[in-house]
């Protein structure tokens, strides 16, 4: 976390924090086979793409993938997929337009799939980042994604109960950044962003924009940078329209 | 109020989905805050006149939309939930996926309006998967937005493309949630849901209520 | 919410949506006997004092409050208590510096308390908000605050279960607000405010500065407005030194 | 290491709690996060150089505090837990009082330094209640912060006012949280929490390890 770099006005050895790493490759180092990946995005918004891209490059394989849907086309997380890389999918919107690649692994049994409600799926995850192993929600009660499920009934209400989830690695994609790992995020590209961000043991953002520290103004930063670990600059662009 | 006397199901007709979209929207007072699911429902929005202030939310943190951007003046960072670009209102704001969704579960939604396979008497709703045996089926925060929204009202078709009825007495597809729904908007009727059933408030007109019925399959009540 | 008045280019009657009450009164209006009030602010900064000394004015009684702090000397808080119109108080800190009238009252019988864990404390008003009726926290395993509540080992950790605790009122101190309600604090005066703001069914907020509609960064917005009923502006200057 | 040839306890110069703090303070390497509790714990941030990047968290949304603020250049905006005023970094940042207790509970605090009545050689730690009869005491967010940081250290003098021994076998106060501390530092000594129990890291010039002990209900092991 802290960087050692020769400080020429104080002519010595100092260091300070810097989680600012200089490749894609420092990015993504020690990311293990196995690993629980949280995929940030909501649709082609505030998707971390170039950290997808890196992680099929890095190699990791038997991942377990987080995310809202189960991607589109032959790119990023479908590919990912398409390369057999993935054994389980947990996310809220698998089958959307473009998701061949899932639907046809899955089809064929060659990937695992927990549906889980949008809503109980944010929750689980700022539960992991939040340290509340679980917590009872009226969301699915009495339909089959609560199947099996401990319910209870509080306050007149039915409940289940669910878990947090937690990541091994959250791949997050920010508007700006600093040296601390303090983020911000542009408009809706928000969304699962800062709550996968606190979920994961390391977290890892590609940011557009890099500022230097005590830009950002302290009250709108929306993911201190203590729930961040390596940042990486990566000047994307738009979404797609 | 229905009018039982006009008989003959033929001259009445239906409403297209825009007409349905409006009907809904002349139902929301200014000051609501409400979510709009995919498909009829994201219509609702352009039939509310702007001077009519409501808020409306989008489960990926967006609140306060505003109209549809014209051509061209789309902004790529900001999409609602069925990932159609958007605009944001005077007094819009964002906020990450639990906090809109803490919206959503805490009961701070006056309504949520979305489409539906089926709904029961009961005001169970069915709408995120055709079979016990879908494999794939996706929810989104369809369940979240059922259960939290202090009211859920469902626009729908009436019956199915092959006349089979929606408005049933149990769910025959698998459960969004219990209980959830409070009011059905469909091509040819509004209809309550109360401890009774399900309520007509308001029919296409030409349409009798014998021939409602006949397109329904839970029982149909009048006022009280 | 929408309070209509003519709009004189149009012509014609309109209305929009506007939470500014003009006054004290208004603001307070139909405070319940028996009520919960969550009552904002840590220390001295961000407690909404006009508030308070509105719901002196007020009258209501058998109240339930829930804050950080138990009050101190003999205004705010304290007064309100002196008064004989607090019935029980829920607070993570109630002795302090100060605090004569909660310890000589909580003494002599005329008062009940529930000490809760800071954390547990905000996070059961964030559950409230939310929608999570219950949730397992590690804090406060095995002390005497969590005699008689449930337990559960989960993923190896001990936990508790703690309830959500839902406000018929929250007071709130803002920095900015708007006519739709929405929210930003100062500095350390945010602390209990926006969570606060989320878990009570009547949200009363005194804000320094009332901005037009649309001033406010939507990426800066702390509170939106779904979560507040009434603003009144109360430029309350700052906290004590 | 201890030194057990001098026995001489009288010669012994206990730490005063800027000491105390400032031991504390060498220990904590840069980049860690750190939540100080109120008491000597505080004066630990005094002990760490500016330029030694250590962020400080207070638990009422505060993260990245910086050296206390110059007499009359106080924000009366910014304070810590303690109540007393602090300064902001660049680079801090502000949250509500729910995502700062996430920040604690969440396990993202590297290191939390609190004072304490007792601790247990198991790392019970009884900080918040001087008796089962304590009417009306307050706790704070000692319990989230023992429970939930990654680390805690407790300093406290290394018996009471009147002799008797805070490092003991089982804590006679109500506690804070079960086996949470992992070190502690007194005026006298630095001891890790083992499974074996308290061992002794470092003591004081001219104190013998019979000296400690002697001041020590709990029994004292030498490293390993």
């Amino acid at each position: 976390m802290a960087n050692g770099f020769v400080d020429r006005e104080r002519g010595g050895w100092t260091s300070m924090i810097d989680k600012t790493v200089r490749s894609m490759a420092e990015a993504m180092a020690g990311i293990a086979d196995g690993s629980t990946i949280l995929l940030g995005g909501f649709g082609a918004v505030g998707q971390p793409n170039a950290l997808l891209d890196g992680l099929i490059e890095q190699g990791a394989t038997d991942l377990t993938v987080v995310a809202n849907n189960a991607g589109t086309g032959h790119v990023g997380l479908a590919r990912l997929m398409e390369l057999g890389r993935v054994r389980r999918i947990i996310c809220s919107y698998p089958r959307s337009v473009g998701s061949v690649v899932f639907e046809e692994m899955f089809r064929a049994g060659k990937l695992e799939l927990e549906l889980v409600p949008q809503g109980t799926l944010a929750e689980r995850m700022r539960a992991a980042g939040a340290g509340i192993p679980a917590f009872f929600t009226p969301t699915a009660y009495g339909t089959k994604l609560a199947a099996g499920k401990e319910t209870r009934e509080i306050n007149g209400r039915h409940c289940v109960l669910e878990h947090a989830l937690p990541g091994d690695v959250a791949l997050v994609e920010a508007w700006e950044a600093d040296r601390w790992g303090n983020l911000t995020y542009r408009l809706s590209g928000r969304n699962f962003n800062p709550v996968m961000a606190m979920a994961a043991k390391l977290t890892i953002v590609q940011t557009q924009h890099i500022v230097e520290l005590g830009a950002l103004d302290p009250q709108c930063v929306v993911t201190p940078g203590i729930f961040v670990n390596r940042v990486l600059h990566v000047p994307y662009g738009d979404p797609p329209l | 109020m229905p009018d039982t006397q006009k008989a003959d199901p033929t001259e009445a007709k239906p409403l297209g989905r825009g007409a349905m979209a409006a009907r809904v929207a002349a139902d929301i007072p200014e000051g609501w805050c409400v979510n709009l699911g995919i498909g009829i429902p994201t219509l609702v929005a352009d039939h509310v006149p702007v001077e009519r202030e409501v808020i409306f939310h989008s489960e990926n943190g967006v609140l306060g939309m505003g109209p549809a951007p014209a051509k061209g003046h789309e902004n790529p960072w900001l999409i609602n939930a069925g990932k159609q670009h958007v605009t944001l209102r005077p007094g819009g704001s964002f906020t990450h996926h639990a906090d809109s969704f803490a919206i959503i579960r805490g009961g701070h939604l006056d309504l949520c309006v979305l489409g539906a396979f089926e709904v029961a008497e009961n005001g169970d709703v069915a709408n995120w998967a055709t079979s016990e045996n879908d494999t794939a089926p996706a929810v989104g925060g369809a369940m979240d937005l059922a259960a939290g929204a202090k009211r859920l009202w469902v626009v729908m078709e009436h019956t199915t493309k092959d006349g089979r009825p929606r408005l049933v007495q149990r769910c025959s597809y698998p459960l969004t949630a219990l209980g959830a729904a409070s009011r059905v908007y469909t091509n040819l009727a509004v209809l309550d849901i109360t401890p009774r059933g399900f309520v007509v408030r308001d029919m296409i007109p030409g349409l009798s209520l014998e021939a409602l019925q006949a397109r329904t399959e839970a029982r149909l009540h009048l006022p009280a």
